[in-house]
């Protein structure tokens, strides 16, 4: 029986805390501000090992690279004709891992899905980073680094051109657009949380964020120009991912060889990249999390729907790699076939299979809501399914070399050196290098958006509720 | 300059090679292009090409460890097969095969290099640009035939201890570590001869130049020459096996024992091989 | 030497007569070792020597016996490749991989730069007069050493050096010049010499339609490869000839064969005599041969032969029948034929299809008779080596020469050779690299290589005419401390004959003497100076000569086969085939990358030695591909990693020869195993040769294990790929073919 | 008469919307709706309708950086395929579409991009000094309202402010 006003009050505090939200709204916004912003100042201990260990990883791979420079690619022990391994793998896994950036901030901001906001700022940080690391390994692969400007078109005295029917002319094109693209996209994205750093920041670190803010002071002009800007770009941005990662799938699909050689390549490419990265975000969702104390902001529903996403795209890269599988079945060529045997039993069928479980199997556990709220569990999953994706990229490569259509040239006995190990492993720490590094210097959330969350969820849920509650009362009046 | 001459000949432009027509000895594009035929029937397997290539090209000796590792540099290499459905013994005996550049006409990695340092020479051989290589080794991995070696150590360093440079051929380059090196049908030798031919107002005559493999080969199973002069011995065996360097697939006799490796993946090979004979009542 | 070069006048001259595109000898070469090599090293170079253009000089190539004529690129003085001689009939302008090496041996970084001496247990450098003094004072007048206190042991040799050598002897009053080859075809001269009372007769492979060759490698390490290469090629056109191979282990030829059998080693005569059985129920051949011949052939049924040498009977009637209807044929004996106690029988009663098919005189008849037997070659035996290593070992030889011979790593290890040697007082090898005898020798001096020095070579065997093969320096010479076999010959000579020899201050000038003698035999009508310019620039010196006249006597007592295959010994199950290499050989040449690393035909292992072993065997012994093995004979054990090949009788083992030096330098060193090293003492009956493939040894698992080198991939077929297409003979129709 | 500047800060949006509303209304002499900035932490386009058109001309940019893009990429790698007729491709005729058409793609978004971005900074007037009214909370949590006015107006603006709970008005002379 609601009769008086306090009554009235109780109900909706009821309704407030009956369904668990994605932020709480009734967060003040000069928190926000000073909670994003303590993550620039003093993170946990955690943040320091992550990044000493990064940054000795990176070392490791930076001495092997050193090496081979020096001795030549043989270090790599690669050979004729298996001349592609592990980093033309782990090149197209981090191409992949630069995806769901894109994928998070662009798609889910015209789809005003607004659960993205707290997380979006670092997964387009991330495709950036993956990018500049997948840059490296073009650079690790050439056997003649030292002239790797050969790839672009400049004009000199001899006329001479790179061939732009390559497909590797087109990664570069292709990468070299996606890169400065999302840099951009990240920037623009970050103007107005810089000018909040800059009107909170002192001495030194002011002047830096005064400098990048470009003295932005958020009129009505400003905002109105930026909304454009930014929806426009976001529009860019999503063709291009997917242009990006079919390009780099025609680096194989082009070629003649078995196992490469197949028209659904393209998609599932992209599939697969979506995939990889959905899975990085959430690992790198939990340790922001807890490293910089987001709990307020990254908090456990945002976590289920992006565990959601993963699984929903881990099913569409599953299907797309059993199609790949029956097409080359049913299309029965004997080269492809062979390949295809030879992967699921030759030398490399422990890794191929562990790819399928990892990929196609693993995600299910993500259908339990135990689970997507587990933390701990969802980072070992989310690692795994990276393993399994790193895995799958270097199935691509790999086994088609060791059994091509050339029989006499089958090698099945090659295997990495630890030169190439070293630099895949120096290259996680790399990007992980660059990545806290980005996180302890810029905001890592975005707060003005988060404000507009909160603003406009305040807005809505309080014309729902009253709503409701004034049937209720028409309900309850009609019954007296 | 390069937008108006563009548009003036666009159909040139837009020509896809191999076209017929496309060399002949009126000069609609080259006069020359160098083809083989080799006999499998008279191939004894005795690598004499294969050292020929050696000394001719400067390969560099690798070593048993690399050799291991699957880095030898042997342009040419012959391929011993055994029947597949071979007994307790092979009593038919072994299949050689000489396998070298197959010098395409529409060569897969040609194509997919990204600067350039591979392509079509006039006289229709598949050139390697060790100056423009960068390694990315895309080339090879496109090889249908996988002849394409690759400089995965810095052999002028290791590979001829001295006094060993002194027999290296100033005619050709000693290739630095990443690069991609191939089979080039020797073509210092060839313009070697198109030079000589061109001061003399005249075109190479059949069988004045060969690479170093044709010229050892005691068996003489590999025959040279420019397929554009129709009176060429090359050019005639061709014919006569009833191979046509533009087609992709022959429709032949099967008493004809002429054809081309990997037809089938359309690469346009400038090498006809001609079947191994066995005599089956023996 | 490089002083005694042409003016211009001569060279035009010479032009005008050669009228060759060939040019002249390379003397007048600077030295280009010497200043900066960036300099063009021609200071004075000829006029015909352009900058940028290379230059073709004619010479031989002495890598092995076939005396191919070859020539030599040279550019800049600089000799770059070697090449076929158009004009010489056993080359016909083609080369093969060992020839080519020649200039690796030329440029090997382990060449012998200046004379060595032992001093205190090891080689030390001294200078060229020391040395000459030394061997003035062991082997001078002064010495005293009597002939018979003397050996100088040699390879094979013909042409005027080994005139000079034997003069040497002769001045010393010796007889013991020793010609010792490993890999020797004594056994079959002997069975030729029994048969058709010359050494060897000519083959002519072109105008045989059926081949039936027991063993016999003859496209890769024959009497002449190269040449029996070009005329197997001819064989091969329409109308295509048939090649049957008969033998225990698959050689190249056999690779190449339309029918392969594989046969106990040994057994092989007995298998020809089943065919001769077979083919002498055929009234027209039944007069073929005497009755007593008959006779014996009668007792070889078909399952008696069948029983003895392991081939399935039905295929003695075969190989009759082929050879009855294809003709003319020819058959022909081979190594793995004659290595074997009873490898002249072996050997005749492979002859005596021949005799029986009538192919003597067709596809098989006499050789050209040297018309000037002094320089005629000398094909080494091992008995040769028996005696030198007996006489060494009683102590009876006060100075042993050796020469173009590497006894310390060819001989067996039964004979103890190495200790000896080391009895023997003074030793002198004479080597281009020091190998494993040199190591033992108490003076070491360096001599030219091939491409350096002069010389003339008359191969044993000769396609037509007798072809004299002129050797001339395609490059002045490499290291200054080097000297001519011929000079230091020449000089050795002189220590007693010095006024005979006065005419003649080097070997150039001797040769030159010698070969202008030649001028009237080929009815030359110019001045001997353009006939010596002549013959230089051409490289050949052809000679047609009356062919030798053959007869073909048989006996059945030259046919008494053991009616088994040899013993077998329990303990001993294996019968052990050294294979002979065709780049490879007796190993003299082990120590060039090309030849180390050019591909083995049928294995394609490269840079190693391997054991051999069948498929079915290597099963039932556990045996997998690169499994070590210990192959052990009475006289010794190899340890080796097996290699599945299905071209082998299951009974045996095959290990190459020609690997597992202990010296000779980097590219040899260590590489592989010696099988020499095993072997028994088994000996033909008749020659008292060694019987290559009469030892019998065991093998035994080791447990180690190695991947194999080897070009091969994983797989050994064509899997479903059109890469080699074999088409049926009665298919093709060659005729039509260009 | 001079001009002169104007900020009043609000917490609450509505009151602030309010404000302008009325100001709006109230027509007052020397003053112009023109001359009203808003100033947020986040955007307010139901607030920005309230001072009626300011249009915005980044998507022109947009049109002009995507076509160029597109049809200069082609020109440019088509010809200069036809200036490098040297190292012809076998199989391929020595302008093939199919990869320039990619290449193209690829060119006209990453002039779209840039140009759009271009369009951006000279639409926003990037990068600018900040104006001397600016106050720092309005990045937090507060809304801001910039005038510009004749002197005479602005008492009653003033006072118009207040009457919507301004937090703080500051004037071009006070501080």
């Amino acid at each position: 029986m609601i009769n008086t006003f306090e009554d009235r009050e109780v109900a909706v505090e009821k309704r407030f805390i009956r369904k668990e939200k994605d932020i709480r709204e009734d967060i003040a916004w000069a928190q926000i501000n000073k909670d994003v912003l303590k993550s620039l100042e003093r993170p946990r201990m955690l943040f320091w090992v992550i990044f000493i260990a990064s940054l000795a990883l990176f070392m490791v791979g930076v001495a092997c690279e050193i090496y081979q420079y020096q001795t030549g690619m043989g270090v790599a022990n690669l050979d004729n004709p298996h001349v592609w391994g592990l980093y033309i793998g782990t090149f197209i896994f981090w191409i992949g891992m630069s995806h769901s950036g894109t994928l998070l901030s662009a798609i889910l901001h015209i789809m005003h899905a607004d659960w993205r906001k707290p997380i979006y700022r670092f997964a387009e940080a991330m495709t950036t980073f993956s990018l500049m690391t997948a840059g490296l390994f073009v650079m690790v692969h050439l056997g003649r680094v030292w002239q790797f400007y050969y790839v672009v078109a400049y004009p000199n005295e001899r006329w001479t051109w790179p061939n732009f029917q390559s497909p590797l002319v087109w990664d570069a094109t292709a990468i070299f657009t996606y890169l400065t693209s999302s840099m951009i996209f990240l920037y623009i994205g970050m103007i107005p949380d810089l000018a909040i750093c800059r009107d909170n920041a002192t001495g030194f670190r002011k002047k830096f964020y005064t400098f990048l803010s470009l003295g932005w002071m958020g009129t009505d002009r400003q905002w109105a120009n930026f909304r454009v800007t930014y929806l426009t770009v976001a529009c860019f941005l999503i063709p291009l991912a997917v242009s990006v990662h079919s390009i780099v799938a025609t680096d194989f699909a082009v070629s003649q060889q078995p196992g490469w050689h197949i028209s659904s390549f393209p998609p599932y490419f992209v599939a697969g990249a979506l995939y990889s990265g959905c899975a990085a975000i959430i690992t790198l969702f939990i340790v922001l999390r807890y490293v910089f104390r987001f709990e307020e902001y990254m908090t456990m529903p945002i976590l289920e729907k992006t565990a959601k996403l993963t699984f929903a795209i881990a099913m569409v890269w599953t299907y797309l790699n059993l199609v790949e599988y029956a097409s080359t079945w049913y299309g029965n060529d004997m080269y492809a076939k062979q390949a295809l045997i030879y992967r699921a039993t030759g030398d490399y069928a422990p890794y191929w299979w562990m790819m399928n479980f990892l990929g196609s199997v693993v995600p299910f556990s993500m259908a339990f809501k135990r689970v997507r709220n587990n933390i701990p569990a969802m980072l070992v999953i989310s690692i795994l399914l990276n393993v399994g994706m790193w895995l799958e990229r270097w199935m691509i490569v790999s086994p088609t070399f060791a059994n091509g259509i050339y029989p006499w040239t089958w090698d099945h006995d090659q295997w990495p050196s630890m030169i190439q190990w070293g630099i895949v492993a120096g290259s996680f720490g790399w990007f992980n290098m660059l990545f806290m590094l980005f996180c302890k210097i810029f905001p890592s959330v975005s707060m003005y958006e988060v404000k507009e969350m909160v603003y406009h969820r305040s807005i809505h849920t309080r014309e729902t509720e009253a709503s409701s509650i004034n049937q209720e009362l028409a309900v309850e009046g009609a019954a007296s | 300059m390069s937008i108006t001459n563009l548009l003036n000949n666009w159909s040139f432009y837009r020509n896809k090679r191999p076209y017929r027509g496309q060399y002949d000895l009126n000069r609609q594009y080259s006069e020359y292009k160098w083809a083989m035929a080799l006999d499998l029937d008279v191939c004894t397997g005795c690598n004499a090409c294969t050292t020929a290539c050696y000394a001719e090209n400067n390969l560099p000796v690798v070593g048993k460890k690399r050799f291991q590792h699957g880095q030898v540099m042997h342009w040419i290499r012959i391929e011993r097969y055994w029947d597949e459905k071979m007994g307790e013994f092979p009593e038919k005996g072994a299949s050689f095969l000489p396998m070298m550049c197959q010098q395409c006409e529409a060569a897969p990695c040609e194509t997919v290099c990204p600067v350039g340092a591979t392509s079509h020479t006039n006289d229709g051989l598949n050139s390697q640009n060790y100056h423009r290589c960068i390694g990315s080794r895309y080339c090879s991995a496109n090889c249908p035939y996988k002849v394409r070696y690759f400089n995965f150590w810095n052999y002028p360093s290791t590979a001829w201890p001295a006094p060993l440079p002194d027999q290296l051929n100033p005619d050709v380059t000693v290739r630095t570590k990443g690069v991609m090196e191939k089979c080039s049908f020797c073509v210092q030798r060839l313009n070697e001869a198109k030079s000589r031919a061109r001061t003399e107002y005249r075109l190479v005559k059949d069988g004045e130049v060969s690479p170093a493999c044709v010229q050892a080969c005691p068996t003489s199973a590999i025959t040279f020459g420019n397929i554009v002069d129709p009176k060429s011995k090359v050019a005639m065996m061709w014919k006569n096996q009833q191979v046509d360097l533009y087609k992709d697939m022959q429709e032949k006799d099967n008493t004809v024992r002429g054809y081309r490796i990997l037809e089938d993946l359309r690469p346009f090979p400038s090498v006809m091989y001609m079947e191994r004979i066995r005599d089956m009542e023996a | 030497m490089s002083e005694s070069g042409i003016n211009r006048r001569d060279f035009l001259k010479v032009l005008g007569l050669g009228g060759s595109s060939l040019a002249l000898t390379g003397c007048g070469n600077t030295d280009i070792r010497s200043g900066d090599e960036l300099v063009m090293p021609n200071v004075h170079p000829e006029d015909f020597v352009v900058p940028g253009l290379s230059v073709f000089y004619a010479s031989t190539c002495t890598q092995c016996g076939s005396a191919c004529g070859v020539m030599g690129r040279v550019r800049e003085g600089r000799v770059l490749k070697m090449e076929g001689n158009p004009e010489s009939k056993i080359s016909g302008g083609k080369i093969c991989g060992l020839g080519q090496a020649a200039v690796q041996v030329q440029y090997n970084p382990d060449r012998l730069t200046q004379p060595m001496m032992k001093v205190g247990g090891s080689l030390q450098p001294v200078s060229w007069d020391k040395a000459m003094a030394l061997l003035e004072e062991k082997t001078g007048p002064k010495s005293g050493i009597n002939g018979e206190e003397f050996a100088f042991m040699t390879g094979a040799m013909s042409g005027h050096l080994k005139v000079l050598v034997e003069n040497y002897l002769e001045s010393l009053g010796s007889k013991n010049h020793y010609v010792y080859e490993a890999l020797s075809p004594a056994v079959s001269f002997a069975a030729y010499k029994q048969v058709y009372g010359v050494d060897m007769p000519r083959l002519h492979f072109d105008k045989a339609k059926l081949i039936v060759s027991f063993g016999s490698d003859f496209l890769g390490t024959g009497a002449s490869p190269v040449h029996f290469a070009a005329e197997y090629a001819k064989f091969r056109k329409a109308p295509r000839g048939t090649l049957i191979q008969i033998e225990p282990k698959m050689t190249m030829t056999g690779a190449n064969a339309d029918r392969w059998i594989p046969i106990i080693p040994g057994t092989e005569g007995v298998f020809a005599l089943g065919v001769a059985n077979q083919l002498l129920k055929h009234e027209e051949f039944a007069q073929s041969v005497p009755s007593d011949i008959v006779t014996l052939v009668a007792k070889y049924d078909p399952e008696t032969v069948s029983s003895i040498t392991g081939v399935r009977s039905e295929l003695v009637g075969h190989v009759a029948a082929l050879l009855w209807e294809k003709s003319p044929s020819l058959v022909i004996s081979g190594a793995s034929v004659e290595g074997h106690t009873h490898g002249v029988q072996n050997a005749v009663a492979i002859q005596l299809l021949n005799k029986i098919l009538g192919n003597v005189g067709k596809t098989l008849d006499g050789q050209a008779q040297s018309p000037f037997p002094q320089i005629a070659p000398n094909a080494g035996s091992f008995a040769a080596l028996k005696s030198v290593n007996d006489g060494m070992g009683s102590g009876k030889f006060k100075a042993v020469f050796i020469y173009g011979a590497n006894p310390v790593f060819t001989a067996p290890s039964f004979m103890g050779l190495r200790d000896n040697l080391r009895k023997v007082p003074f030793k002198v090898a004479f080597v281009n690299a020091v190998d494993e005898t040199a190591e033992e020798c108490d003076l070491v001096l360096p001599i030219y290589t091939a491409v350096e020095d002069f010389g003339s070579h008359v191969a044993w065997y000769q396609p037509e005419g007798v072809e004299i093969t002129m050797q001339q320096p395609l490059m002045e010479k490499l290291y200054s401390d080097t000297r001519s076999m011929g000079d230091i010959m020449l000089e050795l000579v002189k220590q007693r004959r010095a006024d005979e020899y006065k005419a003649w201050p080097d070997f150039l000038s001797y040769l030159k003497t010698a070969v202008v003698n030649i001028k009237s035999a080929v009815k030359y009508t110019d001045t001997d100076e353009h006939f010596w310019y002549d013959t230089l620039s051409h490289g050949v010196i052809h000679v047609d000569a009356p062919q030798q006249q053959i007869g073909s006597n048989f006996s059945s007592a030259m046919l008494n086969l053991p009616a088994t295959a040899d013993p077998q010994d329990p303990k001993f199950p294996f019968y052990l085939v050294p294979s002979e290499r065709h780049y490879f050989r007796d190993g003299r040449h082990a120590n060039c990358g090309w030849l180390q690393e050019s591909p083995d035909p049928l294995t394609t292992i490269v840079w190693d030695s391997w054991a051999e072993i069948h498929p079915k065997t290597a099963e039932s012994m556990g045996i997998k591909e690169g499994d070590y093995l210990e192959v052990s004979s009475q006289n010794g054990t190899l340890k080796v990693k097996a290699y599945l090949f299905p071209g082998i009788h299951p009974d045996a083992i095959s290990i190459p020869l020609g690997q597992g030096h202990e010296s000779l330098g980097r590219f040899a060193k260590g590489v592989g195993v010696n099988p020499f090293k095993i072997l028994n003492p088994v000996f033909e009956v008749n020659t008292g040769e060694l019987a290559m493939y009469g030892t019998r040894v065991s093998v035994k698992k080791t447990g180690e294990s190695e991947i194999v080198v080897k070009d091969e991939g994983p797989v050994s077929t064509q899997m479903g790929r059109k890469l080699v297409v074999t088409l049926p003979a009665d298919v093709a129709q060659l005729s039509k073919e260009i | 008469m001079s001009k002169s500047h104007m900020l009043a800060l609000f917490t609450d949006f509505d009151e602030a919307s309010n404000a302008i509303r009325e100001l709006k209304a109230s027509n007052l002499p020397g003053f112009n709706l023109k001359d009203v900035t808003l100033k947020s932490p986040i955007e307010h386009p139901e607030i920005e309708e309230l001072l009626g058109k300011r249009p915005v001309y980044v998507q022109f940019f947009t049109l002009f950086g995507a076509l160029f893009g597109s049809i200069g990429g082609f020109l440019f790698i088509s010809s200069s395929q036809a200036t490098f007729l040297l190292q012809p491709k076998g199989g391929k005729p020595i302008i093939p579409i199919p990869p320039d058409m990619v290449l193209t793609y690829e060119l006209f978004i990453l002039f779209g991009v840039y140009i759009t971005v271009l369009g951006f900074f000279i639409g926003a007037k990037l990068p600018m000094k900040r104006h001397k009214l600016y106050n720092a909370r309005v990045s937090e949590d507060q809304i801001g309202i910039l005038i510009k006015a004749e002197d005479t107006a602005m008492p009653a603006i003033k006072d118009l402010f207040t009457r919507h709970k301004a937090l703080e008005i500051i004037g071009e002379g006070s501080k």
